[in-house]
């Protein structure tokens, strides 16, 4: 299980938390036209590599953050434990 | 009408051997327990200290930090109402009574962290949970606040939840000590 | 007949405790130390069971936990891996894939089509005709091979535990125990878990100085403060170093499951010995040297009595002076050193009998020894991250590039003597233990509940140990005959050629087509042959073809103690007890055990709309919200207005996601000028808090709201019916007042009830009738409910529960989001075009339901049946008249006793929309019923007189 | 029609006159040179890539054909699905198009001369709970009225055709009913993606394994290099050099959008792995594939003897195929809630398989907004029963220059449109 470093609480296992994907920014609901409100709501960069992504620490501080992982190696940006390099099966 | 009623705890305790052997187990869901919301700089985050994470006991009271923006303050209704009564709340801070909403129990006992082990991931070493630390985590799968406060030098935990679970997550502890005699 | 030896030195049997037991009905003894082979053995029978495919006796090969043909049942327990379960006193043992009888198995027959039943052959048969396939498949399905469960078998007492070691050591061998004796001597705290029941990996059936060697060893970990597991494998490695370790030999656990994140580990599995192919290597009586010695040193069996040995190492050398100590005849010994080999194994159809050499001779013998080299059990590396290499001078994979906190030692590592092991294994165990301590420091400093840390982080240790050697090893995997490859999958080195011929010629290919490592070794013992006759076939090297991928778990593990113990958390009201003891049917809701009624849930409704009734609906998600922007909030969050609602007001609004479709519905009510009260689905509460929570932080990180889910700490009682009002007057204190315009339709108030401060009651309902819904303090809400009763006993007071609740909501058209909605409605489905506020400047899902008035969204419409008495199911879907084509379905239905008569909601196309259109519904046994659009969502009191009263 | 080199045919009395004869069999498909244009190149050797240039070939004879993929032939989802064919879904477009599946399936076996198992021993989802069963109910009368043999049954029933599942009433999920659907099953998939690399390979096809798709050409699209909405396309470039083709059809499921962005477009799918684990084998107890969407189960009996599980995809987008202890331990869980007594069989592998997950759990297929890239991807972890038809319609789609009725929902532009597909309710843990 992936050990999630959250800036409040430390590292803590993946199960703590809630997934919250790719962020992408909301358009004006005003303005938007249907294509721009689409993209939003369904199009994503899916992006085998490092990403940015949105996490909730819902049993711990219950703050929202970002991480940035590798979506192929599961590499961490700063990684609570050092010297912890995955390969895994691609 | 006639006087408040009392407090009608969430749990069944009797006959499920809560305080047989080296681990006890009790019920302190009767206890006041109010939780104060207040962003960092704020007057009441000032006044109430501590780091997240943290708990200490002050006077009667014993006050928690269990988010980064969230204290719990336990004890008699009286002390903690005399507790909160003075904090300033401008900046915007707020309290709620959490005593009907979270129950909580209380394991003590030199392998109550081992026990714990059994129901939740959380490394109970000394080091990562020292007494006077607090964490928010899941406990055989219920949300939970918990809190270390030793007694005479003895591990003690206090479990908070939703007072809904109460009885599952007893029976759940009951079960988990079991083990340790 | 027995094969039992005198006492040998370092046996591990208790020759004082002597157990009995059954094997095929028959009453045997054994030792306790025995494993359920040995003592077989040691009662002269040698076939342990038959294979797979062509059901030829198969006997001991490798004597330990990978020894792939000696699976048994064992009472209820199949595939009992016999070679490595310890005796039991009683156990009833019986071969598996027999038919009728281990001696006379009717199915051996397919040895004699073998060559017909080449890898693959069932591809490219039973086709025709095509209506014979399944009783072809009948016929497989009773080769497929294994034990038998029984479905009454008990869950059994398994369980898990969390663990945090710095060092976890998997395997016990020299190398295993000096690193985890060290790591734990630099202040670690080390788990070191071993397979095999005892620590001591290869040194338990070597030399007297190996006992001593090992017996000091073990003193050391036990005074350094190792934490040993034994009859204990670390299954998996996962990400970060999360390790699932399956402990068999707790007290009183069957099996249990550690989870443990070690900042380092340490793989010292050590290697496993590799099966020679060659004719007849299959036979009874042909062995892997360790096997032979394991038999004689540790279980005192005599293998066999006339000994050829084929040996290309020192542990076929060991076999040699092993076999001379126990008395037994070698023959012939065969140095695969020199080029010599053995090309084939004859004999009976159960024993080795003669072996043929590549020198040409042909000997008598009735135990063929092999010793032809290692197979590294990379498993726990792979799965961390890592391609092994292989190495042709000493014929064997090593790690290539594991990551930082996973580290090898002992012969996975290389080669050496006893000394050399162990100095390397504790040279491991201080480089694992630096290790650990950085990592132990990084989250200690991270952890703000932590002690805080000593000093700088300590600087990251280099690998500085001096690596092990490596020995030269002949490549030798094939003799110039073709043998078993899998013995569990009776693949044989000709299937692999023939099916290389045909094309499946990577290793993944092959190994998919032939199945060859697919059984339940899992390749320990076939992988690296399976990847050499691969490697021939195509002309290349082992390096070239590659292996396939490994895969968690290391050795099999019980589902009961993946399991665990079931942890499902159930949720009740403070009324739940009294449901209980009242006589209420529970259902189960989400988490929530909620009373379905009481015996008659018609009745609970009449004796609601003619008197009055109370329903616990604790589960109704609350949320207090608290800070000047609330109101702000709930505008985004709503469909409506919420910046002008009163104090004392509350108000209904539908929630939607961004996409437009219906979230969650729930009023809102406002109890003091910063101070509000949600209510949410009993499905929902969850979910509807993260969606504040998201909107809060991530959107709007500058409104100044709190939300405390309160939904448990208050237990909601609605309290319904003509009489309600007359009811709640007998409770509420001073502070409340009843009195029709001072407390309004759509009003909330604050105050005592029977005497519990600290209430909120509001004057909601969705049952139709004058009701008042009461959150009290859930410490008193048992109170509370047995006030109302005992209160409203002359007013006809009783309980009602979710069905009769279901039933009136349904008599007044209340959708129920999820149940009349979908995952596609979008808000104006619901009808509720009111409260659609574009005027707003956002909120969620705005566009989308904008977009969606515009075009032809599907309605939600109250129906009735013609007949009154038909009640469609709820799912019948509604159809244009004379064809198939859908227009709608019903969502709800129920019959209503308020009318007398089914009453439905239904999604239709606009078309079928309008009041009066007749509906064509077809039941589910296919018949067709009209049913009629009715001008309201209400079935009954419209115009909400009732409510309102 | 395309030149039709007869495969030397499958049968059993070829089996025999080579078992006697100690003779092996012809290669299954040639290993062809790569060569710098082909009319349609195909990425991606799983079913759905493979059927598609099978279709190509036998129905539209368009036989000039690549099909290329980075490893070797079902690699990907195609070689580790747990193989449940089923076509009981909840919207009318999903039933009409995963029963022409269903069809193709039965014949197969002759169609392509392969024994592909099709075992059509029934498939059973269970319903623990009130909404479940409302959902089996409305995809029993969907399934009725478009002649699909589907149908709830009461937990007697159920017991009857499966006895190993407890059904009685006092169980934490009891059992409360079950979509019973007789033609669904399983199926060696294995043998079907080698059967349509067989017949695809003998009608002259050119399947080119380990050769990866490094990058798109395009022409006149509004992107860098030519690339996005409004260009065409004009070949692939690949590690073994590039390939010049007016068509490409990007088959490659989880890494689906990987291969769209080398285009220029982007697509509604998240990749999230999806695990499956089997058994040591026993002797057969289980005769029905039961599924239970409220437990995040589904579970079947190999013909030798090895349960095969899966389950609901990971909840955190991957392109690692690793696996986690969560899943085997939910797993367990749930299996042994609904058959207490296999607590003493053991687990002997887990794996995992990359999905393209959509928003409404539907694919999406047909044109892009690149000219001559199309796409047949988003099929989460239902994808494989849908091969068949998909490289059918695909087919027709390619050659026909326009979408087929039976894909014609499926078009990438719903989701401009806002007109999604809701089989949310029947895939989620449907298989
Ligand atoms: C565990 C599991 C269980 C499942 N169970 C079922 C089930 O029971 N029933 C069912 O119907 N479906 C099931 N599915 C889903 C099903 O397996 C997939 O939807 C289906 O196999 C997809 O087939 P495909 O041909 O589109 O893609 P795949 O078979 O995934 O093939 C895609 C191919 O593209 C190749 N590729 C990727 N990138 C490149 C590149 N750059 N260049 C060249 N080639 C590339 C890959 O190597 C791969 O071979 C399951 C999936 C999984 C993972
Ligand atoms: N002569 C022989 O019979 C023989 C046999 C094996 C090894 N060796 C030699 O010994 C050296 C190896 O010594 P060592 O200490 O590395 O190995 P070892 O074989 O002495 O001990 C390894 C131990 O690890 C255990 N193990 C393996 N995987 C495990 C897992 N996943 N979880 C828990 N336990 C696990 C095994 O049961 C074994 O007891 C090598 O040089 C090799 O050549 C000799
Ligand atoms: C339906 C099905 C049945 C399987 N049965 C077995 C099996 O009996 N033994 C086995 O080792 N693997 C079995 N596997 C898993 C494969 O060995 C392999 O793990 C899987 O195809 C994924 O490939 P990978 O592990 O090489 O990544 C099976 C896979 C599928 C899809
Ligand atoms: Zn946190």
């Amino acid at each position: 299980m992936l050990l999630v470093p959250c800036p409040n609480c430390g590292p803590r296992n993946a199960s703590d938390m809630s997934y919250g994907g790719e962020p992408h920014s909301r358009p004006d609901p005003n303005t938007a036209s249907p294509e721009q409100w689409r993209t939003y709501l369904y199009l994503r960069d899916n992006e085998s590599g490092w990403i940015t992504e949105k996490w909730y620490c819902s049993s711990g501080c219950r703050k929202h953050f970002k991480l940035e992982r590798h979506t192929l190696t599961g590499e961490l940006r700063n990684p609570p434990l050092p010297g912890n390099k995955t390969g895994g099966h691609k | 009408m006639a006087d408040p009623p009392a407090f009608e705890s969430p749990v069944v305790t009797i006959g499920r051997a809560a305080g047989a052997g080296s681990i006890t187990l009790t019920d302190e869901s009767a206890t006041t327990k109010a939780s104060v919301r207040a962003a960092d700089g704020t007057p009441a985050a000032s006044a109430l200290g501590l780091t997240f994470g943290c708990a200490e006991a002050r006077g009667d009271v014993l006050v928690a930090r269990t988010r980064p923006d969230e204290w719990m303050v336990f004890g008699t209704s009286q002390a903690v109402a005399a507790h909160l009564g003075g904090l300033d709340l401008s900046g915007y801070a707020s309290t709620v009574d959490i005593t009907h909403s979270r129950l909580m129990f209380r394991i003590t006992g030199l392998a109550a962290a081992k026990a714990m082990a059994k129901v939740c991931s959380i490394d109970f070493s000394d080091p990562m949970m020292p007494s006077g630390a607090c964490v928010g985590a899941s406990v055989a799968k219920v949300g939970c606040d918990i809190i270390r406060h030793d007694i005479d030098d003895v591990p003690s935990y206090r479990i908070l939840c939703d007072r809904s679970f109460g009885q599952y997550l007893f029976d759940a502890l009951v079960d988990a000590k079991a083990e340790f005699g | 007949m027995t094969t039992r030896l005198p006492a040998q030195p370092n046996e591990v049997i208790d020759r004082s405790k002597p157990l009995a037991f059954t094997w095929n009905g028959k009453k045997m003894r054994g030792f306790e130390g025995d494993t359920i082979t040995s003592a077989i053995l040691a009662n002269g029978e040698h076939i342990i069971s038959r294979s797979m495919k062509y059901h030829r006796p198969r006997g001991v090969l490798t004597a330990d936990f990978w020894d792939p043909n000696t699976s048994v049942q064992v009472g209820d327990e199949p595939n009992v891996r016999a070679s490595h379960r310890a005796l039991v006193a009683g156990m009833a043992v019986s071969a598996q894939n027999v038919w009728p009888s281990l001696k006379y198995d009717a199915k051996a027959a397919n040895g004699l089509v073998g060559r017909f039943l080449t890898a693959g052959f069932y591809y490219k048969t039973f086709m025709k005709p095509a209506k014979m396939w399944p009783a072809y498949e009948r016929v497989l399905a009773r080769f497929a091979p294994g034990g038998k469960v029984d479905l009454d078998t008990p869950h059994g007492y398994h369980d898990k535990r969390y663990a945090h070691p710095d060092v976890v050591v998997a395997g016990g061998g020299p190398s295993g125990l000096a690193a985890a004796v060290e790591a734990a001597r630099a202040g670690a705290s080390v788990m070191l878990v071993e397979h095999e029941h005892d620590l001591g990996g290869h040194l338990r059936w070597g030399s007297n100085d190996d006992a001593d060697a090992l017996a000091g060893l073990v003193a050391e970990a036990e005074s350094a403060g190792v934490e040993i597991l034994t009859n204990s494998t670390v299954t998996g490695r996962y990400e970060d170093n999360w390790l699932a370790i399956a402990q068999r030999n707790h007290p009183i656990a069957v099996e249990r499951l550690i989870k443990a994140r070690a900042k380092v580990l340490v793989v010292a599995p050590g290697l496993i010995e590799r099966p020679y192919v060659f004719a007849g290597n299959d036979l009874p009586g042909v062995m892997t040297s360790g096997a032979v010695r394991r038999l004689i040193a540790m279980y005192a069996i005599r293998p066999g009595n006339r000994a050829v040995v084929l040996t290309a190492n020192e542990s076929g050398d060991a076999a040699i002076d092993e076999l001379e100590r126990a008395g037994i005849e070698i023959v012939k010994v065969i140095d695969a050193r020199t080029g010599a080999t053995v090309t084939k194994a004859s004999g009976s159809k159960s024993r080795v009998k003669a072996v043929t050499c590549s020198d040409g001779s042909i000997v008598d013998a009735d135990l063929l020894v092999t010793a032809t080299g290692w197979t590294a059990p990379t498993s726990l590396l792979n799965m961390s991250g890592d391609r092994p290499v292989y190495d042709p001078a000493s014929a064997r994979f090593f790690a290539d590039s594991p990551p930082d906190n996973v580290l090898t030692t002992g012969g996975i590592a290389g080669d050496g003597n006893r000394d050399e092991l162990i100095s390397h294994g504790r040279s491991t165990g201080r480089l694992a233990a630096a290790r650990a301590g950085v990592a132990r420091h990084r989250i200690q400093a991270a952890t703000t509940r932590a002690t805080a840390v000593d000093g700088p982080e300590p600087a990251y240790p280099d690998d500085t140990r001096s690596p092990l050697g490596r020995d030269p090893h002949p490549e030798l995997f094939r003799s110039t005959s073709h043998g078993m490859v899998d013995f569990s999958e009776d693949i044989s080195s000709k299937d692999l050629f023939g099916a290389a011929a045909e094309g499946f010629d990577s290793v993944e290919l092959l190994k998919r087509f032939t199945t060859a490592t697919m059984g339940p070794s899992q390749g320990k013992l076939e992988t690296v042959n399976t990847v050499a006759v691969l490697a021939e076939a195509r002309g290349e090297t082992l390096a070239e073809v590659g292996t396939t991928v490994w895969r968690p778990p290391y050795a099999p593990i019980a589902l009961g103690a993946l399991a665990g113990r079931v942890f499902e958390p159930v949720r009740v009201s403070s009324i739940q007890p009294w449901h209980e003891a009242n006589g209420s049917t529970p259902i189960l809701a989400g988490q929530w055990v909620r009373p379905e009624h009481y015996g008659a849930p018609q009745q609970e409704v009449r004796n609601t709309r003619a008197n009055v009734g109370i329903t616990d609906v604790t589960p109704l998600g609350k949320l207090d919200l608290q800070g000047p922007d609330v109101a702000k909030l709930l505008s985004q969050l709503y469909t409506n207005k919420w910046m002008q609602l009163a104090i004392g007001s509350v108000r209904y609004g539908i929630m939607c996601a961004e996409d437009g479709v219906v979230l969650d519905d729930g009023v809102t009510g406002r109890l003091g000028d910063e101070h509000y009260l949600m209510t949410t689905t009993s499905s929902g509460a969850g979910g509807v808090w993260n969606w504040i929570e998201n909107w809060l932080q991530t959107e709007h990180p500058e409104w100044q709201v709190h939300v405390t889910p309160v939904t448990t700490g208050l237990t909601s009682i609605n309290v319904a019916g003509p009489n309600s009002r007359e009811l709640m007057s007998r409770l509420v204190g001073d502070d409340i007042d009843l009195d029709p315009d001072a407390f309004k339709y759509m009003q909330v108030r604050t105050g005592t009830i029977a005497g519990v401060a600290d209430c909120v009651v509001w004057r909601i309902g969705f049952t139709g009738e004058l009701s008042f819904e009461i959150h009290v303090p859930s410490g008193h809400g048992l109170h509370v409910w047995e006030t109302l009763l005992g209160q409203g006993e002359s007013l006809g007071v009783a309980p009602f529960g979710l069905e009769a609740q279901r039933i009136m909501r349904l008599e007044k058209g209340h959708f129920i989001v999820g149940q009349d909605t979908d995952g596609l409605s979008k808000a104006p489905t619901t009808g509720m075009i009111g409260l659609l506020k574009f005027d707003k400047d956002d909120w969620a899902g705005k566009p989308e339901v904008a977009w969606a008035l515009e075009g032809d969204y599907p309605r939600i419409v109250a129906i009735q049946p013609t007949d009154p008495s038909i009640v469609p199911d709820e799912a019948c879907q509604i159809l244009r008249e004379g064809t198939k084509d859908i227009v709608g379905r019903i969502t709800s239905s129920r019959f209503s006793p308020t009318l007398d008569r089914a009453v439905c909601l239904g999604q239709v196309t606009p078309e079928f929309a309008g009041p009066d259109t007749t509906l064509t519904v077809q039941l589910v046994n296919g018949e067709q019923i009209t049913a009629r659009v009715m001008q309201h969502h209400a079935h009954f009191d419209p115009e909400g007189e009732r409510l309102r009263g | 029609m395309g030149k039709h080199k007869s495969p030397a045919r499958y049968s059993a009395a070829g089996l025999a006159w080579r078992g006697l004869r100690n003779k092996s069999w012809p290669r299954v498909w040639r290993e062809p040179e790569l060569k710098s244009a082909y009319d349609v190149v195909v990425i991606g050797g799983g079913i759905h890539g493979l059927a598609t240039a099978y279709y190509l070939a036998s129905n539209h004879a368009i036989t000039n054909v690549a099909v290329v993929d980075k490893a070797y032939l079902g690699s990907g989802g195609s070689g580790r699905n747990t193989a449940i064919v089923r076509s009981n879904y909840l919207t009318p477009e999903g039933v009409a198009f995963y029963d022409r599946s269903l069809d193709l399936y039965n014949t197969m076996s002759t169609d392509l001369n392969i024994n592909v198992m099709f075992s059509e021993r029934g498939h059973m989802t269970l319903a623990h709970t009130d909404s479940a069963l409302r959902t089996m109910n409305w995809r029993a009368e969907v399934n009725k009225l478009q002649g699909i043999d589907s149908s709830v049954i009461a937990p007697d029933e159920i017991k009857k055709l499966s006895p190993s599942l407890d059904t009685s009433p006092n169980t934490r999920y009891p059992i409360l009913g079950a979509l019973y659907h007789p033609p669904g099953g399983t199926i060696r998939h294995d043998a079907v993606v080698w059967g349509y690399a067989r017949a695809a390979d003998a009608y002259g096809v050119d399947l080119h394994q380990k050769t990866e798709v490094l990058d798109i050409l395009c022409e006149g699209g509004a992107g860098p290099n030519g690339k996005g909405a409004g260009g065409k396309v004009t070949g692939v470039r690949t590690n073994r050099g590039d390939i010049h083709a007016p068509v490409v059809v990007n088959c490659t499921a989880g890494w689906a959008s990987t291969i769209a962005s080398m285009a220029g477009v982007r697509l509604p799918i998240t990749t999230h792995p999806l695990q499956a684990a089997v058994t040591e084998p026993v002797k057969t107890f289980l005769p029905t594939v039961i599924v239970s969407g409220s437990l995040h189960v589904y579970v079947s009996q190999t013909d030798r003897g090895e349960l095969v599980f899966g389950a609901s995809v990971d909840p955190v987008a991957n392109y690692d195929m690793k696996g986690t202890l969560e899943f085997t331990e939910e797993l367990a869980g749930h299996v042994l809630e609904l058959m207490p007594g296999l607590s003493k069989m053991r687990l002997m592998r887990q794996w995992a398989g990359l999905c393209d997950m959509t928003p409404d759990y539907s694919p999406v297929m047909g044109p892009t907004p690149v000219d001559g890239f199309l796409v047949d991807v988003g099929w989460g972890t239902y994808g494989f029963k849908a091969g068949p038809v998909s490289g059918e319609q695909m087919a027709a789609c390619i050659a026909h220059e326009s979408m087929p009725d039976l894909i014609a929902p499926f078009v990438l532009s719903r989701f401009t449109d806002g007109t999604l597909v809701g089989e949310k309710g029947a895939a989620a843990v449907g298989h």
